[in-house]
């Protein structure tokens, strides 16, 4: 109990520390973050005192672009389920990597969302009167009191899936189904209910015709699933790019540099290599002496130096090997570009994949340290493989990896063309339901679309939204955007206009015309709109320190096995992620 | 926000390098500076919340020896801000007494004396003001409320071809604004009037976007009134000063009625168009009305809110 | 549908039996008799539909000389069937004439004779009674018409603590019931009326489902009207016998007010609360109504319908 | 041209002769559904005279169960494109058999709808009035005009996809895709416009609230797709279950009981017989000298009897077989019972798929006549796929056989899942709409699902639909209905509660109160029961035509090439289809 708790907090601890480690460009990207996070809260500071006279809200049009920012932002947290479906679901492996980094969007998300939320108040050193328990707590009546519940139940079951998954790759540990997959299942309901409650907070005003309106919730479903899987097709593009090594660099070895796998010492294996090999890996202790011996027969005990070069990707080969000594990482070349997918240490195998599917070695294998490896063929491999335990632990093992394929974005534009085309097909039912009988209730929407009695502030900016959407509608659906280049277009636009339709396009025409039929229009200040800026920054930075800690956990640079190597100060080789020099080298330039 | 942004302030593992510790030090002096720059204008706060409020129990929580210290502490402040020593009372509903409210649309007009009565009545910020009221220069016959002329010039009143509507809280039987606040700090009293606890209030203006009479208001900055125009007759739940960043909305003068007295709106009224009284009470004015008058109009009373204010024509 | 059943009447390719042929035909001839048994209602079908009427142009596109025609058939079609010659007239709208209809609410006492003198005058179906006017009973003080009761006894009339409200076709300026018809059967004339061509329509009810007045009536089976109260001042869009299965509808009358003359509802009522006449002449009445009236009434006037029919109160 | 021109209407005359050809439960079936088409006639003769006086309409609820009928079945027929949407856009293969009989239950579907508009009209004489430039054409105001357009257009596609696609096939011609490919994409957008053109009827009206709400398009769309697909999952199992012919009828050989594939002369081939093949495979010219000499190596000419068994379902194998003389059937047999798949004559090949994929064969090969057989080993199957002409022609009669896997059926069960769920989804939100603030227009709700002022004859009705919605949701979600068994009853539930749901749910309650408040309650007559059944019946009459025609086409036994052998008088071994004894046999018993 006592070392787990250890276990725990060095985890935690090393994950803290990590996030403060990286070059130049790292620390320029937080500080240009953390300048408009302190700006947003001279901004915040300044409300607090004036009020929220500082914002262009008034009695005609109370909510504005804070509110507007969150309802988008919920969309946003909503979608990392679309990551979950396929994946536990339908079994598709091709996205298994990224639903980390969905879940963990999907925490940033909830946390812009508080924030918005608070700043919105009137009074937020109150905020405590909305505790279930402490204060008031209006539940059932009110769907805010709803919305309370769903946003931080969704908020502590997120970071509950992502820090226990996180934990598990740390600890060289396989997560126990029983205390994830459950919150997995919960998840997903959960997610379409702080979508759907979110809806309803709007759903439910019966005096704003233009929100009580049974559409609205399935157009808040559509949008976000539309949004918020393009969100994520942009960040893992980043993802992928920050974790790529540059081409060339001389840090890297290019394949063609690197000494050929038969550099080293190789001798025949023996029964002690096998021992030794069990001392890492418990599991081994299950294979029979019979089925041992005959492993050893084809076997081979490899040493090799540091930037020795196992296997090449592209290659050949139908090889195992598991590490007795040192360790070696994987790295996988992407349109020019490195990045290491996983880092293996004693007890662990690579080059399975290629093994047991006899397809060419999707990776490149280096020593990072003098290293003894065993090598086993895949017949051996096989043989081995009919041991449960062993099945077991080599194939969790082999999904251990990170690796963001073309094909995983391909699937998530896949459900990105899909939403897009029922959000399209929905705001076409809304606007013929609005203006074939224009009954009194279309003055919000001809407001909105058309402009009212002379006002129109809002007309420009739903026209620019339609027609992103629909462009990014039309370059989703063509086979054009299998292509990256416009598939990225195509998901900005789509962002964008969902942010403008869904944010301000949905909240402020509630409110216009009012019920006694006033028109005042809304535009938000600057103080208001830093705010909103701080908020956006404040959500991106948390991001990017999520990402900072999770991405070496999934590479396995940072992981028990590596505590002893003193993380990142001490690795003399090369730099193992976001192509950051190592902190010592940096220091002693 | 600004400590993720300062570097390690951990010490490494091994040998600290006497420009690596400057370094850090530098990095989160500056931090530090920025923080705090960033917070200054928290300086300028003036109406800081006391402890005593912070912690003050839910209104119908409240004992009446609690209630009366928060009435102490009231009084003490208002005392303190206006120099004036108020009179403030947490007046209770009647039993056997639902209020209900008559306007007559044919004898209004539109000359808003209602509206400024109200608003001296109520202790309501007067810059920027708050109206409770608000009257509406409709064209002859329509009741549609988008025709509605909102900002007429009062002059000239009662212009030719046009009548006036007068419109605040409706007092309505089931209150949206009540069913959505997350923190009940706004319900129905037995009386039929809803009221507003202003230190419960989250300031969230969920019940402003719920109404569908625009009755709420909300105090986007802090309410001023002048000291000599301040009224010393206050109640809890009613016509004390408000904070900054709260909700407000007309209570029928609950310090007047709940005293057997008229609203403001009605005692000013020029025309007579305007009755108030207790429904229950057969013999009330207002209950004669709704029993003789051929026709009368709740607002919007397809939204199944069921107003407690009825506008009616004489016929 | 029935020679789907019957079995391949074609000799296959190659030598058919005897016995072969006699199953085939015995098939045959039991499907053509359980056909025909199938059809054998149509036998007691009376009114076919003469060639002349199916082939009938739309009625806009007919020239006079065809008009003549359809009105000389018509005429004969209605001497046949009533054994009364009469007079059948295609009125058209006169020009600079916009007709609106006022009804006052304070005056209405629920007699329905409106109904009755709309019935006789218009040659509806009376067994089943087609009636366009509905007169609802409404509890004072409510305009919310499921309040109201339909079907209240009329000797007691007028009811204390209740009112009355006749509703007919509004003749709205924007017809939902123009808007939805598949094959321009019905229309809005200039005069403001809008009309339906019995000739023309498909009996698809279409109509009905949009109209939110209650206005429109089906034939739902053939309409039967005794001989001696057929009203022989006839017109092609109006009251001229209607067929079964075709749409009908209030049409103020239009044999009479495009010739100068009130409605029959209007003429009928004891108390003076229906008003006509033409809103294009400053001097009507109605314009004067709408001019002077402090509030009245459009029906539904969210629906963005904007009805040709006011209500209005004596203030 | 005049060849084309006879060949075609051959086609027809064959589909129309094969059509009366059954056996007695045939018959039985078709006078079962004529019966009861001609009771409706009966009825609606009756209304034809009386009027629509006959029916439980009035002016007060003017639309009832004809109108409930249509919505519904227009929702079927737009559900075809749920098969046709993953094989063409998503190049799923598992569907690709059961496209046509999709597009013909969209066919019998539309014809359904039609004939429902027809009897709802109170002067059908005077249809012609809605016929474009001859009639009064109100479009585009009117969505009725809209929908006459949507629906007709809708009949002609599919009638026009299938028929050329069954005609190819007949033809034993590659269909030609600019022929019928731009349709089937047009489909898929016009079978999603026949369903919201058809909700906007509703829609579009003002004055009924409960209708005129944006939510009624997209509900109409999941529900479509929820009963459609569990239509058709139903219809084609009972396809599978008439073409299959009864276990041990000694009619089709058992595969333990038919002589070996070595039984029959046996020798090498020459040059003549792959001249042979040559003339009956124009395609195989192009295989160049040396290659046909290659394959001469290996190639064995078998003599086969009629019955003798070439290849057996389950057995490994790795040959191809080409007809040089006579037909061969190949079955499969499915839980006992055995259905053709394919009935191949000469140049025709059969045994492809083993070969080329190495996996064991998936059906049985039966000679029909006296054969002759080219064998070919795989090698050399390979080496005749590197002639592009050859790959092509192997490659299309690959796919040409009817196969109905579960596999397709747990592709469509997933659809109706998803849809299901959306459709629930929907419901959930229009509840909370018309609930939360019950407003006005709650009345036509509150009379559907709890009753109003006494009157609640729908009550009972919507609470069965919304349970048997809830049942089939939860029998879908769960892995239960993996198995046949609970799916089938999941799409009883789900479709019955649609049709209850969507149908008078939907129609009647848009009708009470009326616009004036009154409350008149509708029940169909007796009469109005008996149209609709004769139309069902006649609708179900169509399909059961479409697929005796269609389905002897798709297994190849009924085809240009069999047009000599007298099509199903002269065959003398075993009934091709349906397990209907031959027509001359029958006739001489």
């Amino acid at each position: 109990m006592m070392r787990a708790c250890k276990n725990y907090l060095t985890f935690l601890w090393r994950c803290t520390r990590i996030a403060f480690v990286g070059d130049w460009r790292y620390y320029a990207w937080l500080g240009l973050l953390s300048l408009f996070c302190l700006v947003g809260l001279n901004a915040y500071a300044k409300q607090i005192v004036h009020g929220l006279v500082v914002t262009g809200m008034s009695d005609q049009v109370s909510w504005g672009v804070y509110i507007a920012n969150f309802t988008f932002l919920v969309g946003v947290a909503a979608a990392a389920v679309m990551l979950v479906i396929p994946v536990y679901i339908y079994g598709n492996e091709e996205l298994h990597d990224l639903v980390i980094f969905g879940e963990l969007l999907a925490v940033a998300a909830i946390i812009m969302c508080l924030a918005f939320v608070m700043v919105d108040l009137g009074r937020p050193d109150r905020f405590w009167h909305l505790i279930p328990g402490i204060g008031q707590f209006n539940f059932p009546g009110s769907m805010l009191s709803w919305d309370v519940i769903v946003l931080n139940g969704y908020l502590l079951m997120n970071v509950h899936i992502c820090g226990y998954l996180l934990y598990c790759r740390y600890d060289g540990r396989r997560p126990a189904k029983w205390f994830y997959i459950p919150f997995v299942f919960l998840a997903i309901v959960w997610a379409v209910s702080i979508h759907t409650v979110t809806a309803f907070l709007y759903v439910g005003l019966g005096g704003r015709p233009f929100w009580n309106s049974a559409i609205v919730g399935p157009r808040f479903l559509a949008s976000a699933f539309t949004a918020g899987p393009a969100l994520i097709i942009l960040a893992m593009q980043v993802v992928r790019w920050i974790t790529a090594d540059s081409p060339g660099g001389g840090v890297a070895p290019p394949p063609s540099g690197t000494p050929a796998p038969e550099a080293g010492a190789r001798r025949p294996a023996t029964l002690e290599d096998l021992e030794l090999l069990a001392s890492h890996l418990p599991q081994f202790a299950s294979v029979p002496a019979e089925i041992r011996q005959s492993i050893l027969m084809d076997a081979v005990v490899l040493d090799v130096a540091p930037g020795d070069a196992l296997l090449r990707q592209g290659e050949a080969g139908n090889e195992v090997f598991f590490v007795l000594e040192g360790r070696v990482v994987v790295k996988r070349e992407e349109k020019g570009r490195f990045r290491i997918t996983r880092s293996v240490g004693p007890g662990e195998q690579f080059g399975e994949t290629s093994a047991l599917t006899k397809t060419p070695r999707a990776a490149t294998a280096i020593a990072e340290e003098p290293a003894c490896l065993l090598r086993l063929p895949a017949d051996s491999l096989s043989k081995l493989m009919q041991i449960p335990q062993m099945n077991k632990i080599i194939t969790w093992r082999m999904t251990e990896r990170l690796m963001i394929t073309d094909r995983a974005l391909m699937i998530l534009r896949s459900i990105v063309q899909v939403s897009m085309l029922i959000n399209v097909f929905l705001l076409v039912n809304e606007i013929f339901k609005e203006f074939y009988s224009p009954t009194a209730h279309v003055a919000s929407s001809q407001y909105l679309y058309f402009g009212l009695h002379g006002y129109h502030a809002l007309v420009p900016w739903i026209w620019v939204a339609i027609a992103f959407n629909l462009v990014a509608m039309f370059l989703l659906v063509l086979p054009l955007s299998r292509s990256l280049k416009y598939l990225n277009v195509a998901c900005v636009l789509a962002i964008v206009g969902i942010w403008i339709e869904k944010g301000m396009g949905l909240v402020v025409p509630g409110f216009i015309p009012t019920p006694l039929g006033e028109i005042v229009e809304y535009s938000p200040s600057l103080n208001e709109t830093l705010v909103c800026l701080g908020i956006w920054a404040f959500g991106i930075l948390c991001y990017t320190v999520l990402l900072r800690m999770a991405i070496p956990i999934l590479q396995g640079t940072l992981s028990k096995a590596t505590e002893g190597h003193g993380d990142f100060y001490h690795r003399s080789t090369e730099t193992p992620t976001l192509g950051i020099p190592d902190v010592k080298t940096a220091h002693s330039r | 926000m600004s400590d993720i942004h300062k570097p390690c302030a951990c010490s490494p593992d091994k040998g600290v390098s006497r420009r690596s510790f400057l370094r850090t030090s530098t990095v989160l002096a500056s931090g530090v500076a920025a923080l705090a720059a960033s917070l200054a204008p928290l300086r300028e706060l003036t109406d800081y919340t006391s402890i005593e409020q912070f912690m003050q129990k839910y209104y119908k929580e409240m004992t009446p020896q609690e209630m009366e210290k928060v009435l102490e502490r009231i009084t003490r402040e208002v005392e303190q801000h206006y120099k004036i020593r108020p009179h403030v009372k947490d007046y209770k509903p009647m039993d056997g007494v639902e209020f209900v409210y008559c306007l007559n649309l044919t004898r209004c007009i539109g000359c808003r004396k209602c509206v400024h009565a109200c608003v001296a009545e109520n202790n309501q910020s007067q810059n920027p003001e708050i109206q409770y009221i608000r009257v509406l220069k409709l064209p002859h016959g329509s009741l549609d409320m988008e025709k509605g002329d909102h900002n007429y010039a009062p002059s000239s009143v009662p212009e030719k071809g046009f009548f006036y509507m007068p419109v605040q809280c409706q007092q309505c039987k089931n209150p949206p604004c009540v069913k959505v606040c997350p923190v009940k700090a706004t319900w129905q009293e037995s009386d039929g009037i809803t009221v507003v606890d202003y230190d419960w209030c989250i300031g969230c203006r969920y019940c402003e976007a719920a109404c569908p009479y625009f009755a709420r208001r909300f105090n986007f900055t802090k309410p001023s009134i002048p000291k000599e125009r301040l009224n010393p007759n206050m109640s809890y739940l009613g016509n004390r000063p408000r904070k900054q960043g709260v909700m407000e909305k007309c209570h029928f003068c609950i310090q007047r009625t709940r005293a057997g007295k008229y609203p403001a709106c009605l005692e000013v009224c020029p025309t007579g168009a305007r009755k108030f009284g207790n429904i229950l009470d057969p013999e009330s004015e207002v209950s004669y009305i709704l029993r003789t008058k051929r026709v009368f109009i709740q607002l919007k009373e397809e939204l199944g809110t069921s107003p407690r204010f009825f506008y009616y024509f004489d016929v």
